[in-house]
């Protein structure tokens, strides 16, 4: 593997500002980003990328790539929960084989912003649906979540407290799912025009912004990954192995379905991320059962920092050095 | 000055609407809460968590007639089994109140 | 009237965010922008006008257009709380009827400054002695507020502790007050030169910080329309129908000593506008028989969201319409 | 280890500094407060606001010797009459402090 | 429905986990923490410092059995002693709490 | 002294920020920077100049200048609270007396940077190691103060609960030295290309950003004057003339290795500046005996404001003077 794009992605200051908050942490140092200051990042992060991708969006049009790509996607938010819960009740109790798959069916709009970032050094700029995929993909794999619980729980005894709308709900008007959608909405209904307006804010001081987020997330991931001691040893290895089969089997439907190098990785940056944001809101109310000091850990501590350093160079190496295998193995 | 009941409740954040509901079905004449409340119980650590407003409890206060809070710890039972927590009830003084004296 | 400029007002991305906070309050989503992030967008926008205000005006000097909008900026602080208090009083009690008055009496500076936002989409800038009006306007009609409630208030037996040095600090040193007018004498101070050093901070991302704001008012807006449901049926006309009066004195007025087309709108807005930072404020102290839940929803959820919506662009089409009245009726 | 008196207020954040000003004059050893409380009396409910700080309740917790404690009360119900909230007292064992035991 | 003893503690915010590491080694089945605490008392006023987590206080309750109560009134007594503050105890009665009645 | 060059700096809009501040709290205004959002602007400014001299460094590389900086700035570090230690015993205890020592013998990373923003309205731009000689010099003093303590303490009886490892956690690993070190690595290990990246926020705002902190350092270093009034007759000059003096001793040792001017004026003021963030935190711990209630408002309201206002205009004007003096005085 060309060891060049691990050391690219890993020089670039936002990815090395997350690494200086897993150092501090690691030190004990009192550095660190008091609430609702990382609030406010991820609020801007979410709001700029939805923005810019509505920009976009309005640029290229609806075209076959783009239906491909959003189709793609939900898919994969479809089908990554069901085969990761079969994976994970080997080992769990439906509850928690249920939340974590929801957890890995989702996706992290973070990871996302690093791939794209990742890619602007090499000079590519992915399409702008993909964040339109981002959002759709966000969702659905809560509500595989809790279908798969439901039909294997042993008896749902507190199926009287239960509602499918407040589950819709938290799925489909969270927050975060609710900012990106309705800003690319924005972007997309404000196109150049709105985009001039707004660029020293949305595009210019993006990567500042980003760097100071991903210094918090290094502070929080390293303080998370201590909550994993009692997860025993089935966790920690699924949170890096499942991330890269998700990324993979991404990968080859992207080949399928002819998507370019740059939409490809950040399609498979998407599936082989983890949600922890979305996901534990909705697990309060509809999986109260499943044990977050499993999935937000797993997500945060593990498959984050993973994704982060060495998944999206990886992800992008295999992309194109399957330029190469994919037609031997096709035909 | 009059004797009544303090309550005090220790849950689960976002259940404090559910509790003020039901504060208000009852017919309070008033409640008090204190937002960001860490702590430990059955369920582990609850220390907030930074992305969402997940994993934080609330401090309810609550002081009024025995008999009414009686009914307050009945109707507030089942969210604190289900969300956690704990509700405890001890006897002071009101002294200053709207109206009292 | 033409709807281009209600059109090109709503498709302006900070409007748009506005909507999007309103949509997702509606929606009852978890969308939130945490305490104390609106503060910082609401200190953010009072420095970065005042700023700009001083540097403008520095270039402009004071002629006799500064002196004539000034003066009629003060007037109308004065004007409107007083007649605004005789139309309330035919259904409130007197305590009521102040602070609602001294409410519309006083300004709203987000209003203002979505008026330069969309004065700006048409290619036009106010001059920056409005922002001196806007900082001279805020604080008048409290006091005028307080006098009436004193005059007309049933026996003051609660003179003990009232304290006129209170209210004058209450209505002349409140943060949004000396902030904004502390900016402009800083621009006016440090001129074209200071404006380098800081035009980055103060106008590049202007535009993006307005819109984070306007979703947090969208979000706040919708969630207070509720507030009003005990208020009766007077109250949700008057806070459309008294505004869209102000605008039209303040329109005559703008055309009785010449103001630009551009000056006239922003003056309109200011007259047009209700507060609901300043004026509660203040309140609490000098009127407290006074109810909060009456003046800030009015303010926040009927006023604040049509000035935004509709008014800026009828006020403005009022403005192109009446040059060709105003002569006919004037002669 | 002392039998003390202890009094909770809860009333209006704006009002803190002069119930502060009050308690130093009763001259007592100490005291707590809570800033971010919401609630709900006869006033209505209070929130908070976010573009001022503005209808927000506060948390005071003041103990001390009995008779103290009642000037305390005494001293502050003006406030609280006026501003709204209210103001409770019970008895309580004063286990560790400075120079007691 | 059960007498406990109540215990509250109001120190330094910086000594808050040394703290929960003496309630966790007497066994405590629960705690809860209010974070943002200001006051007074003989080392002068505490209201929080902007540029670095100092001079602030926190508040933490606990609840338990009377004796376990007595052994953690024990073990913090030397913290507040060194860094300030104070505890007070009292009884009252747990109504709800998981798995008591 | 050339009183343009004061007039130059005050009328600087940041400096002018710092005053409005200042005038807001004599009036008793509540305009208030709620927490945490001063620390919002702290880390920025931490991050933002950390970046930058870690980018200038790799562009000079490690030279004589570099070596002969950095070491003058260590040994100020340690011989500044020595002697000011001595001075502060003629009226103080030990305890006291060490972390006074400590506050002055440690730096003020906003009041180097108000004077780097000072040259540059002078078209003078200090080498970017002068970020690292901050860094250097901001724990040695917390050391050595602890040292005195220990030397000339009465009899230290609490030996059972000090730690060496927690004084120098303390020390070195506190947020503020952690996140500047951080950053200036950062910057080394990115360059240029990392500059162009992150320009926008780190530089580009940064006036701007400085111009919000500072109007928040006025409103609380007049907070806390206040807290100085049972401070006796000996501190309030002394938190005067010390930091002169300081600056003295190092404008002769700039002149002694032949700093450029506008290198000798941070360094100058580095060692005049006194520390109020990293100090009171290592002090709880370590000198708990010490009374915040002395050290923090020296800091704070004295000296972080003679050096903003008059300090920095009167260095400078030193350092240009000197170049005449010192070699009368030298040969
Ligand atoms: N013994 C206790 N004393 C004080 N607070 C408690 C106690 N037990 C539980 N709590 C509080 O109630 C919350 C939920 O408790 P639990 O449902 O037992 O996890 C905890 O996070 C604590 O804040
Ligand atoms: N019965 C009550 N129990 C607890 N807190 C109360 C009660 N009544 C009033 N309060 C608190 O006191 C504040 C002011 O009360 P009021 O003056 O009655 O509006 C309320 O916002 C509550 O925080
Ligand atoms: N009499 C008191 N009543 C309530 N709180 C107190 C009292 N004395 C001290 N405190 C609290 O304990 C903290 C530390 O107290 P001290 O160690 O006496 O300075 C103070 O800042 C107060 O928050
Ligand atoms: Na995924
Ligand atoms: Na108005
Ligand atoms: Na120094």
């Amino acid at each position: 593997m060309d060891i060049g794009l691990i050391i690219n992605n890993l020089v670039h200051p936002p990815v090395l500002f997350f690494f200086l908050g897993m150092i501090a942490s690691f030190c004990k140092s009192d550095l660190k980003i008091p609430d609702p200051l990382p609030k406010l990042f991820s609020l801007y992060l979410l709001l700029a990328i939805g923005f810019h991708g509505g920009v976009e969006l309005r640029k290229t049009g609806i075209n076959q790539e783009v239906i491909f790509s959003l189709s793609a996607g939900i898919l994969m938010a479809i089908i990554v929960p069901i085969y990761t819960f079969f994976i994970l009740k080997i080992k769990l109790d439906t509850y928690n084989a249920a939340a974590i798959a929801a957890t890995y069916g989702s996706i992290s709009a973070v990871t996302f912003i690093t791939a794209v970032t990742f890619l602007q050094t090499l000079g590519l700029e992915p399409g702008g649906y993909m964040v339109a995929a981002l959002a759709l993909m966000e969702s659905p794999a809560i509500v595989i979540g809790i279908i798969l619980a439901r039909l294997f729980a042993p008896n749902n005894k507190e199926g009287n407290h239960f509602s499918w709308g407040m589950v819709m709900k938290e799925a489909f008007l969270n927050g975060s799912v609710l900012l990106i959608s309705g800003s690319l909405l924005i972007g997309l209904a404000s196109g150049e025009e709105g985009w001039d307006t707004l660029k020293p804010f949305t595009k210019d001081i993006f990567k500042g912004m980003l760097s100071f987020f991903l210094l918090d997330m290094g502070l929080l991931a390293a303080k998370r990954i201590g909550d994993l001691k009692s997860a025993g040893f089935f966790l920690p290895p699924f949170a890096i192995l499942v991330p890269v089969l998700n990324a993979c089997v991404a990968i080859f439907i992207a080949k399928l379905i002819h998507l370019q190098p740059e939409n490809a990785l950040v399609f498979s940056v998407l599936c082989a991320s983890a949600s922890y944001i979305a996901v534990p809101a909705a697990m309060r109310l509809s999986l109260p059962e499943a044990n977050p000091s499993l999935f937000v850990p797993m997500a945060l501590a593990i498959t984050f920092p993973f994704n982060i350093i060495v998944g999206i160079p990886l992800y992008y190496y295999l992309i194109m050095r399957t330029d190469q295998w994919i037609p031997l193995f096709w035909k | 000055m009059k004797r009544v009941v303090k309550v005090e409740i220790v849950t689960d954040s976002l259940e404090v609407e559910n509790i003020i509901k039901l504060l208000e079905e009852v017919g309070v004449s008033g409640y008090s809460v204190i937002k960001d409340v860490t702590g430990k119980g059955h369920r582990g650590v609850r220390s907030g968590y930074e992305f969402a407003d997940l994993f934080k409890n609330s401090y309810i206060l609550v002081v009024g007639e025995e008999n009414q809070m009686h009914k307050v710890v009945e109707a507030i039972k089942p969210i604190i089994k289900k969300f956690g927590g704990l509700c405890i009830v001890s006897d002071v003084i009101l002294r200053i109140h709207r109206g009292d004296d």
